[in-house]
């Protein structure tokens, strides 16, 4: 086909393009025809009608960090699974399989074993471990 | 042609996010830089016939590691220091200051003569062919996996089991109360 | 599939893996634990004996060998070779050894099952003797210096841990420390070594250091002066003499004794102890290149004889083993020393069988002894004695095996020590420099006779001395993992299974097959068979074909002329008969002494009293260590090193400024407080601050200038490449 | 190795034609030029057909909300308020677009700007034909799910940037739901892809039949109850219902694009529903078939393409009509159920299905269920036949 | 058309935007952020050098594990970083000087 097999990406970059040129086409003419009268009570954050007190970049429960901790470890796991799994057919047709298929079986397992640890550990459920810790301060205190 | 194109503003995206990542004050700022640097790398990777790895790139770095990073920041509570808050922001924000970048550039400036003096003459910019043909990297790396690099495949599994039982006790909630 | 994978691997990986698991389960679970050492221990006994079988009965050769390499390392640069191998070499040698070694082991496994039955720490003592097992077997198996150096380390481990095994009971921690430290100055002498022979030889395997030597590399290389085979060969048989307790570095043995019994039969008589015998029987030809044959001569002598004498007083059944088995090793460096290859090789693995079987049997006693009032075990002789109704098979099997140490016919011990010193009666008719040897071996073989018939005098026979502790002692029967043990061990104390004659000479013939396979099949390395020596990568699979390793058959002349041959024969017949007589005299003296009593022990005493002092000082080896090398040599020059470090540094550069400063402050007040007082103590301070700044920042915690460090280096580094 | 819209087309004599007279017209290698063009349309035609669907998602989640409850709906704007959306989206541009004084400037315009970019990259690979889709990039699997955790980033950008507790609470419960449930959905797109040995959409499409025996959702019992995980996954991963904690109203005022008006609003809003569709594109492609027509009517002509077409957008419009019934039809979870469902539910199933597949192909070499069955009636028939 | 030295240069130039960083910052998380940078720097020379000097994709394996490499140690680095800043309210490299809080 054409020049370099690298054309297929062209349309990603359209499309990354586009995107951007829709935000910002958008704003730039929403600039023309939209009215614009800021004023104090506008610029507040909507809190109900209550005044904002304070920032809402404040801190965060741990939570969600650990959440976001047992998720990049499987995505990366996963990832490394893709290529295998793509090629476990070919492995399986040219009788190479059972080398795949326990490779294959000896990664998941390790990865069940970090889920069945974080499951006992109580990571993973969201609001027993919060309570429990929280129960714990109030004992402690 | 195109390539060259890619080439171009997959570097200008790299590079404007690392020096955005160097000089911005603000750290989610400067979260969001590293994650155009990472667009950007994953650009260059396409450059390379890489395609697989510039996916597991965008996969795990943009969809994983910027946002742990920036879980993190929200868990050390923000990032500005003119915001009350009991847990010291003064010190979050601690973005460098003009001492530590001048340390910084003069270090930067030795290692910089340090390997010029190997690769500034070895440098060429306008060499000629390209290699090879781009094909699907995706079954060879699978074979390499399966094959030639099994058992690094199996242990990085354990490496990531164990970072995550590490990091998860490290970080558990109710750690520091027992 | 190959022949090393299939039946040598297991050999090492067994035990190892035992370890592996049993580390994890010996906690919850002991006795499956037990089992799996025991029965890791036992099946690689069993391909042992398949390997033993392939080389000693399928083929009949000395110069059969398999050997199997593989790369461990590759850092090679492209003009720069670095590439270390690992690998698996096998001769007839190592086929011996390994079925000893395992066979020995697994006796004492079974035995411990019964021994340490009651510890609180059962289980773990089973780990330390897996990990120990498997090590001494890799050792063995090993090809290059370097893992036999590995090894060589683990094994040190192991000892420490198993010597300080009942560590609350007092000085075990010592005891442990001291056989480490001891050890370790031998170990870097061998390291020493090996970078040596590296330095000439560019590889440190076996096969390689043989073809070096036979092609004369070492020829005009020196160091320090000294020809580098002789400093090479110096330090191999320093690390020989740290590990198998040699004259110098003897003292760690004896306290070694604090450990369990089994653990003492298997490290401290059978096994570790013979490692270092058996890497000076490989370093050989070095030996040989290097002119060390004197020296080790000389080393092996005096440790038979003085060990031997140290050992006539003591009362501790173990010591008296323990410094017993110090002289049996002298004998074997005795052996190295005036080319008795294969007698002192015989020697090793004789002394290991019955040594064994020994302390063995001393643990059985030990065991069988509790005293009631400390509730602990007595080891003391003189509380002993009469135990022959009681104990009646452990009885027979130490019986054997003194009669095998003390070197009556038709017993193992006679063979291989009587060749041994017969091979000495020739050296020293040859030269005069080897008349001292041949007379101390003598003596000690009298005194060999004399102390271990006092043990068991004092032990078996006679009146109880001690009526309750013999009261208490139950009837023994025989059980599987009690006395089995030591009956089978005690039925290879005889000497047809080493050698078909009486003095180890001549050969037998029964149904037109020889059976004087082990003077036959043990020879010195043939050197020129590694000139030109390619060796298999692993995997590749022949048994380096039979057919070209025809079947050696034994040479009575041992390679000598006809008058030549017949002068070394009747030297040994001379030297059996005299051995042979210094033996019973040694046996009837100790009869006369503690049987009949027609001789006081007391008298001797008396009479050698400052002889006596000396030995119950044990020559004044441990106070010579403990107050002149390390009090008056190594402490001063710590004292120095660290008094330069705080007393000058830190005092003269940190707080000496602060002093000037002070006396200047003063002055200036004293005489004069306007121009003075401001310049000086300010720029004074200022300089303090500034050092002490300095001194600070290099050991802040402070990451950010570590990692500036780290970049600094790394820049320098790059700077110093030139890659062109 | 990829073929892409303009390899297809470079089949036909008349595209080579004109790539060869334009390339004499001009005397140079035109090729990359008019590859340029071709993707150049191409693209901006999905966009925007893309941009309408998205309105016409607005459009139809009112109606069918109302049909459900009984009402009528939007029915001023045009016939039956079809042209609702466009009256939205003028409404849209004339708002004024407040920020709010303390909010972080820059991010609130990358926020929506990252959601479109990545909603709109993940066109890319979504295989509307065999010949007729942008392009089927080689890793296209992955691709997807690398993109699409764009919008992650955004959502949470959005929380953050626009300084308020609500957007903030949005925003975070947003970005560790779709990083949650990204989980799932990854494992089974692994199974799919054992079964099929590929990670193109093509290959992948090719893999299966026209008809329904021959879809990976009826290949094994695993892959269909992986079909479910994907798709209860993927609704999670686009805040519909019940999954809509981050723009949950009766808690959050209305989650991370609390404080945005105007055109940033249009553009979380039209991310969220051309996500969707995405989403039930990918899950006919990979489960119900995709673009295969029975007996692959029409083949590689453009009629064939339109009938590809035509069977793909009809499985992806059904999967958005039960998109929006569920929607109208469950309660929302509690963020504690959220994260429940996620791990010790969906992943350990999607593990149990992957296993599954993986064994499935190893001692069945990969023969669908339907396959087994009737192998072992015509063999059942033939003994039958024997005596 | 492109040369392999122009990735050489890029990367060097991510090489030393992380070092610069991890110098400069005194945000423990910003360190982490040119530890990321510092890793795609290499994982991105792998790649150059393994499509224009060697035959075989072992760079593009090596990049792989940069990869998880960098995963493993964003997610324990950063829960450190939380622990840490849980016990010291601060996030400023210089409180991180002692061993013991």
């Amino acid at each position: 086909m054409s020049s370099t097999g690298l054309n297929v990406y062209m349309p990603v970059v359209m499309l990354f393009a586009f995107g951007f040129i829709a935000v910002a086409g958008a704003l730039l003419v929403g600039k023309l025809v939209r009215p614009h009268h800021p004023t104090k009570l506008k610029e507040t954050a909507y809190e109900c009608g209550e005044e904002p007190v304070g920032s809402a970049w404040s801190q965060f429960n741990i939570r969600f960090y650990v959440v976001g901790l047992i998720f990049i470890i499987f995505d990366v796991e996963s990832a490394l699974m893709f290529p295998v799994a793509a090629v476990f057919k070919q492995f399986n047709e040219i009788g190479m399989g059972s080398i795949a298929l326990c490779s294959f079986l000896v990664f998941i397992g390790i990865l069940v074993v970090g889920i069945v640890y974080c499951w006992k550990k109580g990571d993973l459920d969201w609001v027993k471990s919060y309570q429990h810790s929280a129960a714990r301060r109030t004992i402690k205190e | 042609m195109f390539v060259k194109f890619l080439f171009l503003i997959s570097t200008l995206l790299t590079l404007a996010g690392a020096i955005g990542v160097v000089a911005v004050k603000n750290i989610m700022h400067a979260c969001v830089f590293l994650l155009a640097s990472l667009i950007g790398v994953a650009g260059l990777y396409v450059t390379l016939g890489a395609d697989f790895v510039s996916a597991v790139q965008l996969v795990v770095y943009v969809g994983g590691v910027v946002i742990l990073m920036i879980f993190a920041v929200m868990l050390t509570g923000g990032d500005k220091a003119d915001f009350f808050n009991k847990f010291g922001f003064e010190k979050v924000s601690a973005m460098g200051n003009k001492k530590t970048y001048l340390v910084g550039s003069a270090v930067l400036i030795v290692f910089t003569l340090s390997v010029g003096k190997i690769i500034f003459n070895i440098i060429d910019l306008k060499s000629s062919k390209d290699p090879q043909s781009y094909v699907s990297t995706v079954e060879q790396l699978g074979h390499l996996l399966l094959t030639d690099h099994v058992l690094a495949f199996e242990a990085s599994s354990v490496v990531l089991l164990g970072a995550l039982i590490g990091a998860a006790i490290i970080a558990r909630p109710n750690r520091g109360v027992k | 599939m190959d022949y090393t994978v299939t039946s040598v691997a297991p050999i090492i990986l067994l035990p190892f893996l035992a370890f592996v698991i049993n580390s994890f389960i010996v906690k919850k679970f002991t006795k499956v634990a037990i089992v799996i050492s025991c029965g890791a221990i036992f099946t690689s006994f069993l391909f042992a004996l398949r390997i033993f079988k392939n080389f000693v009965f399928d083929v009949y050769s000395s110069g059969y060998h398999v050997h199997k390499v593989f790369n461990w390392f590759d850092l090679s640069y492209d003009k720069i070779p670095f590439k270390v191998d690992m690998g698996i070499y096998i001769d007839n040698m190592t086929a011996v050894m390994l079925l000893m070694v395992t066979g020995v082991a697994t006796l004492i496994h079974i035995f411990s099952t019964f021994y340490m039955q009651h510890d609180a720490r059962y289980g773990r003592f089973f780990v330390y003797m897996s990990l120990f097992t498997s090590a001494m077997l890799g050792l063995v198996l090993s090809d290059n210096l370097l893992s036999v150096f590995i090894f060589w380390e683990l094994m040190g481990f192991c000892s420490y841990s198993l010597i300080g095994f009942y560590y609350e009971k007092e000085g075990a921690g010592n005891a442990s420390l001291k056989a480490f430290m001891t050890t370790r100055v031998g170990d870097v002498f061998f390291l020493l070594g090996i970078l040596a022979l590296w330095s000439v030889v560019g590889s440190v395997r076996f096969v390689d250091i043989y073809s070096a030597i036979a092609s004369g590399a070492f020829s005009n290389h020196f160091v320090l002066g000294i020809p580098l085979a002789t400093f090479a060969a110096f330090c191999v048989f320093m690390g020989t003499i740290g590990k198998s307790a040699q004259f110098p570095l003897q003292v760690w043995l004896p306290d070694a004794m604090f450990g369990p019994t089994p653990c003492s039969a298997l490290i401290h008589a059978a096994t570790m102890v013979a490692a270092g015998v058996y890497l000076s029987l490989r370093m050989e030809p070095l030996m040989q290149l290097g002119n060390l044959k004197v020296f080790i001569a000389y080393v092996g002598a005096i440790t038979a004889f003085g060990a031997a004498t140290i050992a006539l007083i003591q009362t501790d059944i173990k010591a008296v083993l323990a410094y017993s088995t110090i002289s049996q090793l002298g004998y074997m460096v005795l052996g190295i020393g005036v080319d008795a290859y294969n007698a002192s090789f015989m020697h090793l693995i004789t002394h290991a069988v019955f040594k064994a079987c020994l302390f063995l049997a001393a643990g059985s006693v030990i065991h069988s002894l509790h005293d009631h009032h400390t509730d602990s075990h007595v080891q003391e002789m003189p509380r002993m004695g009469g135990l022959r109704k009681k104990l009646p098979f452990t009885f027979i099997a130490m019986m054997f095996c003194t009669l095998a140490i003390a070197g009556i016919p038709f017993f193992s011990g006679f063979v291989s020590k009587d060749r041994i010193l017969g091979e000495a009666l020739i050296k020293a008719f040859h030269s005069k420099v080897y008349i001292i040897p041949m007379l101390l071996g003598f003596a000690a073989a009298f005194l060999t006779a004399f102390y271990m018939f006092r043990m068991m005098f004092l032990t078996f026979f006679g009146e109880p001395r001690d009526k309750d502790l013999h009261h208490h002692v139950h009837e023994e029967h025989i059980s599987w993992n009690q006395n089995i043990p030591l009956l089978i061990l005690s039925v290879f104390t005889l000497g047809v299974f080493y050698s078909g004659s009486l003095t180890g000479q001549g050969e037998v013939k029964i149904f037109s097959k020889r059976y004087e396979w082990f003077a036959t099949l043990i020879e010195k390395p043939h050197l020129e068979n590694f000139k030109d020596y390619e060796r298999q990568p692993f995997g590749f699979s022949d048994q380096k074909s039979k057919k070209v390793f025809e079947q050696s058959i034994y040479d009575p002349t041992h390679g000598l002329e006809e008058e030549e041959a017949h002068h070394a024969h009747q030297t040994h017949v001379f030297g059996a008969i005299l051995s042979i007589i210094i033996a019973f005299s040694g046996v009837g003296l100790a009869y006369l002494t503690y049987i009949a009593k027609k001789i006081d022990p007391r008298m001797w005493t008396s009479r050698f009293s400052n002889w006596n002092e000396a030995l119950e000082n044990k020559y004044y080896m441990d106070w010579f260590y403990i107050e002149v090398l390390i009090k008056k040599v190594l402490l001063p020059f710590n004292n120095l090193v660290s008094f330069f470090d705080m007393g000058i540094f830190d005092r003269y550069a940190v707080d000496g400024m602060e002093k000037v400063n002070k006396t200047l402050f003063t002055g200036a007040k004293w005489f004069d407080n306007l121009v003075i007082d401001t310049s000086m103590v300010d720029g004074t301070g200022a300089s303090v601050k500034l050092m002490n700044v300095i001194l600070r920042t290099i050991q802040s915690g402070k990451i950010q200038f570590y990692f500036i460090v780290i970049v600094l280096v790394l820049a320098s580094y790059i700077w110093t490449l030139n890659i062109h | 190795m990829n073929n892409t819209i303009v390899s297809y087309l470079l089949d036909f004599e008349i595209v080579r034609n004109m790539f060869d007279f334009v390339s004499t017209k001009f005397g140079l290698n035109a090729s990359g030029i008019l590859t340029f063009f071709i993707f150049f349309i191409a693209a901006f035609i999905v966009v925007n057909v893309m941009a309408v669907i998205g309105g016409l998602g607005t459009y139809a989640e009112r109606k069918i909300s109302a049909d459900m409850q009984m009402r009528i709906g939007p029915n001023r704007v045009g016939p039956f308020g079809i042209l609702q959306f466009l009256a939205d989206g003028v409404k849209m541009i004339m708002k004024e677009d407040i920020v709010p004084a303390k909010a972080d400037r820059a991010l609130f315009f990358v926020a929506p700007t990252l959601c479109l970019m990545g909603v709109f990259a993940s066109l890319a690979v979504i295989p509307f034909s065999k010949g007729l889709t942008l392009t089927h990039l080689n890793v296209g699997v992955v691709y997807l799910l690398g993109v699409s955790s764009l919008v992650g980033i955004g959502i949470f950008l959005g929380g953050y940037s626009s300084n308020s507790k609500w957007s903030m609470l949005g925003g975070m419960r947003g970005a560790s739901q779709i990083i949650s449930y990204e989980i799932p959905v990854t494992l089974s797109m692994l199974a799919v892809v054992v079964l099929a040995g590929g990670l193109s959409f093509d290959k992948l499409v090719d893999a299966q039949t026209g008809w329904p025996t021959g879809w990976f959702i009826f290949h094994n019992p695993f892959t269909f109850i992986g079909f479910f995980v994907f798709f209860v996954g993927v609704l999670a991963e686009t805040n519909r219902a019940p999954f809509d904690l981050p723009e949950a109203e009766s808690e959050l005022v209305s989650g991370y694009h609390t404080e945005f008006t105007g055109m940033r609003f249009a553009f979380f809003a039209l991310a969220e529903y051309v996500e969707v569709f995405v989403v039930c594109g990918a899950a006919s492609a990979l489960f119900l078939g995709g673009y295969k027509v029975p007996m692959d009517l029409g083949g590689e002509s453009i009629l064939g393409q339109i009938l590809q077409m035509g069977s793909f957008l009809t499985k992806t419009f059904l999967l958005y009509y039960v998109v929006i019934w569920i929607r109208w039809t469950l309660p929302r979870l509690r963020v504690d159920q959220l994260m429940v469902v996620c791990w010790k539910y969906l992943t350990p199933i999607a593990l149990f299905n992957l296993v599954g597949c993986a064994l499935w192909v190893y001692f069945l070499n990969g023969k669908s269920f339907y396959e087994l069955v009737m192998n072992m009636a015509v063999t059942s028939i033939h003994s039958g036949g024997g005596h | 058309m492109i040369s392999l030295s122009s990735y050489l240069l890029i990367s060097f130039f991510l090489f030393l935007c992380g070092i610069l960083v991890i110098i400069a910052r005194k945000n423990i998380i910003a360190i982490l952020l040119g530890i990321e940078l510092l890793l795609n720097s290499a994982a991105l020379n792998f790649v150059a050098y393994s499509r224009y000097t060697a035959q075989n994709l072992d760079g593009h394996i090596f990049a792989l594990f940069i990869i998880v490499i960098a995963a493993a140690e964003a997610a324990v680095g950063l829960a450190i970083v939380i622990r840490f800043f849980q016990i010291k309210e601060s996030i400023h490299i210089d409180d991180a000087s002692q061993l013991q809080s």
